[in-house]
């Protein structure tokens, strides 16, 4: 198992410098201009200076190269310096961002709590709602409830987050003013109205990405769970007189968690990611904003950090999910 | 008294990604640094000059500039402090200056150096500019909230090439502004603080703000107008009529404010057409290569003439804009009224007009003459705004009988400067192009400079240059030059009209809308003074809460 | 014994619901088990002995069935009598597992495979007898020594999927047994073994019958199983009960025709001692006056020659060849045209891969083959494909064999299209031709393969091979699959085409009796080698090698005058076939016994 | 022995088996699997609401305009921003443009580009899972692709493709159709991916079982192979993701126009109108309602088509 991590570990490496140099190509082939968003008041010879303080003079390949020691060998150093105080990475330039030409990782730092605080926090309650419904709803094929299980799962599904996200503010925080329509990401809990304020604030981003997520895993469940609820082992666990809870909640969820936890974790990278949509409507200024308004302001070094993080996310989930589902069925060895 | 008021929220739906305006001089982050750091003289509502740092304005008169127009001096206020609670000294405005001419360090407000041969500190208190040629219009460095001054101790190591890495000065630099940096997170929020040090100690009244970014324009004119989250909510483009219904709620209010913006169309005088190559497509030639029938005057006054730019107004801008015939619309001294007769549309006269001129309609309803056919292809960026217009114009200018070809690109592809794109607003590879432009400040010298012929953006000059529609005539260059030699205003006023009118007779550019800011803010926020001129915040130190 | 029956099915119907309406799946069965007394429950597939276990657990709700008619009478320890086809879910899941027991077909998929053996076992204890952990534990351990599993502290801390298929089979006993039921219900509980291992699990079973004096209702559809095993017979059909009787009743004097046709179309072991060529069966109600042997002639047509083939074993970090499975192991044979070679041998002793080999379908490592004088080895892909013209091959399973995409005629057509040999209205005419000679109705042309039975499938990929005009079929375990009844019939098929076409096979098979049946020579393999060889007389009349021996002393004879008894069996278990990369095995030396008869003198791991 | 004959040229020598033994013999005509999926379908109640919704969009979208026969760019100043009324049953925008007439030609769009990038998608999809399903070599290779693109981010894929192919395609297309190339291209090769990975695992399955090895065994080349018997019976887990595709593609077409990313915007699509929508949602709530409602309706509609097809097509579930 270990040897098996370690290869995988290893064959991903080349993988993701192809990505990273893939994506790197991209965004220079991709038009646009950092400096497009300035006022045409500033003068193009002053735009051609900025465009050259951003090092967007030099080469292509250099460019690569500097990013590449950047990101793998001066962004570690920085992270040890922090936490143990040392001073490796002294006066080495970090990957800047174009638009606040402060460090990419810094902002990416400072960006992550509210976007795991919601997009987790919809992730988990997601998790919480879904798991129960595609279970019952397997368990009762075709019944009323898992007719109406499919169809909300199904609207959850079709009704995209800029229409839905846009619905709930106009009803919940314009017409009835219950809740707040723009997220405040320097709110801090402490105490307990405090924590009340940060849950009234997430309750609707919140609600709308739980939704989608609940759809697309209720639905794995039950499909999982249909999987295994004809199987030959659910018929002999039943023919040794064990409760019918004790043969669906114990021997074919045990089975059936075992695809829809690799799916769990591979929905992982996306809480990392962020929801741009979502972020975007409700003003979580998270991950997913930061993305969109880099792209937007041809942020290179930014998008470029980003884009690749999120592959090595993926690429690791990946490997995560493939260890998870080896460790969970005992029938697969990876050797 | 400071602070009273507690606290103040403020939503710019573009947040600010940095807080230094030399390092990126997008107008969210030259308005939110202005509540921190300061200019000299900032431009009020009317466009008037104000004295901040200083008690007077040096003109010729007072002797704060030089007889031979090379130098202007400026006595600083006495004890103006630094938020830290240092002095304000004459040293930071030249350590200002340094920082950004360095070569290295690509900033952004350089071209308020132009023509800058040095500044001195002769003593602390006394700030000279010197200029390498005669500066009829001399306000220009320090001036306005784009030339603010920084201090010399927060940012002495970071000039040129480090300056990006000094990244605690650039998101919390030290100012003598009403209020204090306590955070800073790039392209999401600020949390400010009264500066403790502000020079008018009953100033500002408020104790702190939370300055939001992020979302679109509407959630923001929704959260200060409908759901009153917020104080104060900026560039609100949005429909009128969604506005006038967000207004209704009675929460707040809507303020415009109106400079120099014009949106217009510039008619390419080049011939773009596509089969002529990289070397001769939409490249001026003296006078050479003209475009087949858009450098006819003729044709430009009808396109013009069969607009209806109230109501392009009316549904694109409502109260943020106003009909307009010139391209320079303000200040006041410098607008031409030789045009009027722009402002109604007359499709009927723009008919007759083409008559005479031989374009007579072809059997499919569009006009041809020689064997050419009023074909246009009409390109603008990405905009709902823009593409309402587009399709308005098209329509009329189908009734004429011209036939459109509508396009538009991505806003930062069309204003992106890569030389190698064939679809930025310089290359101008299409016969006519929408956008809006605009100066700052309120002298255009350097604005009505750009239509001289030497200005022309060709392949030689990697498309920099921005006489966009190609407009070429010594007699307007002469122009140019006479008005920077001229000092006396009303005789710079003359020049600036003459030339303005020049160019509206050529119909190479045909403007449509003078376009204004516009932001909205709750009832209960006082002292708001709106203003295109210099930053909407300039007078921030004055706001107060109505009670 | 107690003549008050421990389980009585009156009047039992059971439907389905299914989209295309109602199925029954059994219409009227009626028969009673009395205590310690094996019941043999037979049929076909299909026929609804399944069906009718499941009634008596009542399990068959859970598939979508309905128990519409009749009673289950079943005699509760206290209580008397109860009728379980009225009784509730919950009442039912006390009786489940404590009173009655059940062994399920397929021990490969009977047990849940992330629960260990251990947790399996316990569950039941725990519920039925309120044991604490460790109490089920130590009765779990003492269940499997009983079964006689070896290591047996072991295995409870192993899943399923660790254990051979004989192991997980007696686990699934263990579990059956685990609360002492009084009735025993074993639903083909050895079809899925090889023969050594059912031999030790009908014993083992027999035995647990015996100390324990559990009634058994044993399921299965192998008339053989059911001379060794039963006390009385019930013969089901189409969902009814045709006749019920003693075994010996029903072996000697069957009254219903289907139990004789059944009967004769079990080929028993021992039936051909004495002949020479293997003779087709006689089939009842096929009037067959003369069974003619079939002699086919001495013409060399496969020559194969110390034929190796091995599957490398990846592993370690950079996904290297670590070991290799010693597949086939320095093999030779001849077969003669017109004639039939068997290799016969446990699963995994390389048989299929042998046949696989022979076409090329898996890459030999070493050894010569020879068709026809032409060396196969030697051909580059174009020469095979072309050399396959005279090979081919039929497959065990008769539903994976045949695309379910694909129409009929179309898919004995292919090989015709692949070579080009006819086109057009010949081909159409070939086709039908074809379909005539397996005799298929032509009315199938246009059909698909779910439409069909096991055995006319099998008659399609039958027909298929017959397309190209074949010297060679190698026929891979061709009528495992199938109900004894089609079994008789397709092999009855293939030897008349043998004899009408002088057809060669190489035929597969890991049943005995079959082998008997068809063969003139016949391989023994065992662990990639073949053990002993010769005409099929020889071997089976006087077998040398001891796994040969073994072997046929473990085939159940349908005779319930020869039962085997447990004693008599002793069977190591197989050693693996892996062996690391460095590994060359010894050349494999024979012996002459007598003409045409060799055995293996060198170590085959026996 | 004589020569052996050729084996048609023979007649069946026997009559058939003792009539209790004979296997029964179909009656009913021949069905092929398609004939089962399809009545399977029918019997499944979601599938066939789904399957009559969308094709009532279908309808409304492509023939409606025959009927309403406003053009949808047609500028009418003094009707702007009506709510709906007999003249304009969906209201007007705010250039006076009638909605129906554009949720008509938007729907046009939004649902050819469902469809042209599910294909596309598809096809992507099922060749890269077939080949790397089929050819152990390539697999590797392909599958690390697969990744890579799983890993890449769309939005600046789909910005460096307008600027790439563009000129190129308006040149060639028009700009209207150019741009509708871009997207479906777009949206086309960065959703094939999970098509990719189920086909191949099928693939990979299907290779292993008999009738495979059997279909080599007499001579069928590989090309041969997966056109006769690797792709038919690849085909429902394809199909699934056809409906799933039209679903997707639909929605990141809306979501790229809501971004601002997608079409432009005098190219009424049903996301376009929703985002242009958006700021008048207090005034005129029907025209966020209605795209918002055309965009999820044909969306789930089509995932409940996919639904039933998935359980039409799988044959554990079809036999109930
Ligand atoms: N879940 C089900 N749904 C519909 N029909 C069923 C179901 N289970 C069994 N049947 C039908 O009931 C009949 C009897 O099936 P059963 O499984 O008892 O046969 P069997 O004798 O056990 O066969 P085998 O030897 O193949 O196990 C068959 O015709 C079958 O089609
Ligand atoms: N493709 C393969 N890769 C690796 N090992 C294989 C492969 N095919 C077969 N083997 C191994 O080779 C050995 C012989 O297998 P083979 O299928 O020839 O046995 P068999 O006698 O046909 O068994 P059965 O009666 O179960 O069909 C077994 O140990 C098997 O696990
Ligand atoms: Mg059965
Ligand atoms: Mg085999």
């Amino acid at each position: 198992m270990l040897t098996y991590f370690f290869r995988r570990l290893l064959l991903s490496i080349p993988t993701l410098l192809f990505i990273a140099l893939v994506i790197f190509l991209l965004l220079d082939l991709a038009p646009g201009d950092p400096t497009a968003q300035l006022p045409l008041t500033i003068p193009p010879e002053v735009r051609e200076q900025i465009r050259q303080s951003l090092g967007l003079g030099e080469p292509l390949p250099i460019r690569f190269w500097k990013w590449l020691v950047q990101f793998f060998w001066i962004e570690p150093q920085v992270l040890i310096d922090s936490i143990f105080n040392t001073h490796f990475s002294a006066g080495d330039s970090r990957v800047l961002s174009w638009q606040t030409r402060s460090p990419v990782m810094d902002i990416v730092i400072q960006r992550m709590p509210q976007t795991l605080w919601v997009v987790g926090t919809a992730y988990l309650v997601a998790i919480v709602i879904a798991l129960p419904i595609g279970i019952y709803s397997a368990y009762r094929q075709y019944s009323i409830f898992d007719n109406v299980g499919t169809f909300v799962s199904m609207v959850g599904f079709s009704v995209p987050p800029f229409f839905s996200g846009v619905l709930v503010i106009v009803i919940f925080a314009v017409n009835l003013g219950w809740l707040p329509s723009i997220y405040d990401t320097t709110h801090k809990v402490y105490d307990w109205e405090t924590f009340m304020v940060q849950l009234r604030q997430m309750i609707m981003p919140v609600m709308v990405l739980a939704l989608q997520i609940t759809a697309q895993l209720s639905r794995f469940m039950r499909a999982s769970m249909l999987d295994n609820l004809n199987q030959d082992y659910v018929r002999t666990a039943r023919a040794k007189g064990l409760n019918e809870r004790v043969v669906v909640l114990v021997h074919v969820l045990r089975n059936s968690m075992i695809p829809v936890v690799t799916v769990i974790a591979l929905g992982v990278p996306q809480i990392f990611g962020g929801a741009i949509i979502t972020e975007q409507v409700f003003k979580v200024n998270g991950i997913g904003q930061l993305l969109i308004t880099a792209i937007q302001a041809n942020d290179i070094p930014m998008v470029q950090t980003l884009t690749f993080i999120f592959a090595v996310l993926i690429v690791l989930f990946n490997l995560i999910a493939d260890v998870l589902y080896g460790l969970l069925d005992p029938r697969i060895r990876y050797d | 008294e400071r602070g009273e008021d507690g606290q103040l929220n403020i939503i710019y739906w573009q947040a600010p990604s940095t807080l230094n305006p030399f390092l990126s001089g997008g107008t969210k982050e030259v308005e939110s640094s202005s509540m921190i750091i300061e200019p000299l003289i900032r431009f009020n509502e009317k466009g008037e000059m104000v004295p901040m740092l200083i008690d007077e304005i040096p003109t010729v008169e007072n002797g704060g500039v030089a007889e031979d127009l090379k130098s202007i001096t400026y006595k600083l206020s006495e004890g103006v402090k630094w938020s830290d609670g240092s002095d304000f000294t004459a040293s930071d405005a030249v350590f200002t200056w340094k920082y950004c001419t360095h070569p290295d360090s690509g900033c952004a407000q350089v071209s308020y150096f132009d023509g800058v041969e040095a500044v001195e500190a002769p003593d602390p208190m006394t700030v000279v500019v010197k200029f390498k040629e005669p500066k009829p219009f001399p306000y220009t460095a320090f001036v306005g909230s784009e030339s603010p001054i920084i201090q010399e101790a927060q940012f002495k190591d970071c000039l040129g090439a480090s300056a990006p890495e000094c990244t605690d000065a650039n998101f919390g630099p030290i100012g003598t502004g009403p209020f204090v940096v306590d955070e800073f997170k790039p392209n999401d929020v600020i949390t400010l603080s009264a500066n403790e040090n502000y020079r008018d100690a009953s100033k500002p009244a408020f104790a702190s703000i939370t300055f939001k970014g992020g979302g679109d324009a509407a959630s923001a004119a929704r959260s200060v107008l409908e759901t009153g989250e917020f104080d104060y909510a900026w560039n609100l483009q949005l429909a009128p009529e969604v506005l006038d219904k967000m207004a209704a709620a009675g929460k707040g209010e809507v303020v415009v404010a109106f400079a120099t913006s014009v949106e217009r169309l510039h008619l390419n005088q080049t011939n773009p057409d596509s089969a002529l190559g990289p070397d001769k497509r939409s490249v001026f030639m003296n006078g050479e290569n003209k475009h087949p029938f858009l450098t006819d005057p003729m044709v430009g006054k009808a396109l013009s003439m069969a607009i209806d730019r109230q109501l392009l107004v009316d549904i694109g801008y409502g109260r943020a804009g106003k009909v307009t015939c010139n391209v320079l619309p303000g200040p006041e001294a410098y607008a031409s009224t030789a045009n009027d007769d722009c402002m109604t549309q007359d499709i009927e006269g723009a008919k007759k007009l083409l008559d005479d001129a031989g374009w007579v309609p072809g059997g499919d309803g569009i006009r041809t003459k020689d064997g050419m056919r009023l074909s246009v292809l009409y390109q603008t960026s990405t905009n709902a705004v823009r593409q309402d217009a587009q399709a308005l114009i098209k329509q009329w200018w189908s009734e004429l009988g011209v036939e459109t070809e509508l396009r538009n690109i991505d806003a930062s592809v069309f204003f992106g400067g890569d030389p190698s794109s064939p679809d930025t607003f310089q290359k101008f590879y299409a016969d006519i192009e929408m956008y809006t432009n605009n100066f700052s400040g309120v002298d255009p010298e350097a604005y009505m400079a750009n239509w001289r012929c030497s200005d022309i953006p060709t392949p030689k000059s990697q498309w920099q240059g921005a006489n966009i529609q190609r407009f070429c005539d010594p007699a307007y260059d002469e122009l140019v030059t006479e008005m920077s030699r001229t000092a006396e205003l009303d005789k710079r006023a003359d020049l600036a009209k003459q030339m303005n009118d020049m160019i509206m007779q050529s119909y190479s550019i045909i403007p449509l809308v003078y376009r204004g800011g516009q932001s909205a803010h709750a009832n209960s926020l006082g002292g708001v003074l709106m203003n295109d001129w210099d930053s909407e915040l300039w007078n921030i130190a004055d706001w107060y809460r109505i009670k | 014994m107690l003549d008050h029956p421990i389980a009585r099915i009156e009047n039992l119907r059971v439907e389905f619901e299914t989209r295309g309406g109602n199925v029954v799946g059994v219409e009227d069965v009626s028969f009673s088990i009395n205590p310690g007394e094996t019941v043999a429950v037979v049929g076909e597939s299909g026929s609804g002995k399944s069906v009718s276990s499941l009634s008596l657990m009542r399990l068959v709700e859970f598939g979508g069935g309905k128990i519409t008619g009749g009673h289950l009478l079943f005699d509760r320890v206290k209580g008397g009598e109860l009728d379980i086809a009225s009784a509730d879910q919950d009442l039912m899941r006390t009786i489940r597992g404590n009173e009655i027991g059940m062994i399920f077909q397929e021990p490969m998929t009977a047990l849940n495979p992330v629960f260990t053996v251990g947790r399996q076992l316990t569950e039941g204890l725990r519920v039925h007898k309120g044991m604490s952990k460790d109490q089920a534990y130590a009765r779990a351990l003492e269940l499997l020594k009983q079964v006689r599993i070896p290591e047996p502290e072991r295995r409870l801390k192993q899943f399923p999927h660790e254990l051979s298929g004989g192991m997980r089979q007696r686990v699934v006993i263990a579990m059956a047994l685990a609360c002492e039921p009084r009735l025993l219900i074993a639903d083909e509980p050895t079809t899925a073994l090889d023969v050594t291992i059912q031999a030790e699990i009908l014993a083992l079973i027999d035995r647990l019958k015996r100390e324990t004096g559990t009634a058994v209702m044993f399921i299965t559809h192998d008339m053989a199983v059911v001379a060794q095993m039963a006390d009385r017979v019930v013969v089901m059909y189409r969902g009814n009960k045709v006749e019920e009787g003693t075994v010996q009743e029903i072996f000697d004097s069957p009254k219903h025709d289907y139990t004789k046709a059944l009967l004769a179309a079990v080929p028993k072991l021992g039936e051909m001692t004495g002949k020479a060529y293997p003779e087709p069966m006689r089939l009842l109600g096929v009037d067959a006056d003369e069974v003619k042997p079939i002699v086919g002639s001495e013409d060399d047509l496969l020559v194969v020659k110390h034929l190796t083939t091995r599957f490398p074993v990846k592993g370690g970090f950079f996904r290297r060849t670590v070991a290799n499975v010693h597949a086939v192991e320095d093999v030779s044979f001849t077969i003669k045209k017109g004639q039939t070679l068997s290799l016969v041998g446990e699963s995994g002793c390389g048989k299929s891969s042998a046949g696989r080999s022979l076409l090329r379908l898996v890459e030999p490592k070493s050894g010569h083959i020879y068709l026809d004088g032409k060396d196969i080895m030697a051909l580059d892909q174009g020469g095979l494909r072309k050399a396959r013209l005279d090979m081919q091959m039929v497959f065990q399973d008769p539903f994976a064999s045949l695309n379910p995409q694909m129409q009929l005629a179309d898919q004995v057509a292919e090989p015709m299209w692949n070579y080009g040999t006819k086109k057009g209205a010949d081909l159409q005419k070939a086709v039908e031709r074809l379909f005539d000679r397996v005799e298929l109705p032509r009315s199938f042309l246009r059909r698909f393969p779910h439409e069909l039975s096991g055995g006319q499938r099998q008659r399609v990929a039958i027909a298929r091979a017959l397309a190209l005009n074949p010297k060679l079929i190698v026929a891979d375990e061709a009528v495992s699959a199938l109900d004894v009844s089609v079994q008789a019939q397709v092999l009855n098929l293939m030897m008349e085409l043998q004899a009408d076409l002088g057809l060669s096979f190489l035929f597969i098979s890991h049943d005995m009796a079959v082998v008997e049946r068809v063969s003139h020579h016949v391989g023994v393999m065992y662990l990639g080698r073949i053990v002993e060889m010769g005409s099929r007389r020889a071997v089976f009349e006087n077998p040398q090698h001891p796994y040969t021996q073994a072997l046929m002393k473990a085939v159940p004879v349908a005779d319930p005058a020869r039962r085997k008894g447990e004693h008599e069996l002793n069977f190591k278990p197989i050693p693996s076939p892996i062996h690391p990369v460095d590994y060359e095995p010894a050349m494999s030396e024979y012996r002459k016994v007598a003409d045409d008869h060799i055995v293996l003198t060198t170590d085959s791991g026996y | 022995m004589t020569e052996p004959n050729s084996p048609e040229d023979q007649t069946p020598a026997t009559t058939p088996a003792a009539a209790v033994l004979a296997a029964p013999v179909p009656t009913a005509p021949p069905r092929s699997q398609w004939a089962d999926v399809w009545s399977q379908f029918t019997h499944h109640k979601g599938a066939m609401a789904g399957a009559v919704v969308f094709i009532l969009i279908l309808a409304g979208v492509f023939l409606g305009p025959l009927l309403w026969q406003i053009d949808p760019s047609y500028i009418d100043i003094r009707a702007r921003n009506q709510g709906p009324s007999l003249a304009h049953p969906f209201g007007t925008d705010q250039l006076g443009r009638d909605m129906m007439a554009r949720m008509m030609a938007g729907g046009q769009v939004s649902v050819a580009v469902g469809v042209t990038a599910m294909l596309l998608a598809l096809f992507l999809g099922s060749l890269v899972g077939v080949l790397a399903g089929y050819f152990r070599r390539i697999d590797g290779p392909l599958m690390r692709l697969t990744d890579l693109f799983l890993a890449l981010p769309l939005l600046p894929l789909l910005l460096v493709m307008v600027m790439l192919f563009r000129d190129m395609l308006s040149k060639n297309f028009g700009p209207e159709t150019g741009i509708f190339i871009l997207m479906v291209v777009a949206i086309g090769i960065t959703s094939w991916m999970p098509t990719a990975r189920i086909v191949r695992g099928d693939v990979l399955a299907l290779k292993e079982r008999e009738f495979v090895l059997a279909a080599r065994s007499i001579g069928t080349t590989p090309f041969k192979m997966i056109l006769r018997h690797i792709l038919p019976n690849v085909v429902s887990p394809i199909v699934v993701s056809a409906t799933l595709g039209i679903a997707n593609a639909i929605i990141t077409e809306s979501a790229l126009s809501f971004l601002g990313l997608g079409f432009p915007p005098d190219f009424p699509t049903w996301g376009r109108l929703l985002f242009d929508a958006v700021d008048y949602m207090q005034q005129n709530p029907e025209r966020v309602m209605l795209p918002g409602i055309a965009i999820s309706l044909s969306v789930l509609s089509v995932n409940y088509l996919g639904d039933g097809l998935r359980d039409a097509l799988d044959p554990r579930i079809r036999g109930r």
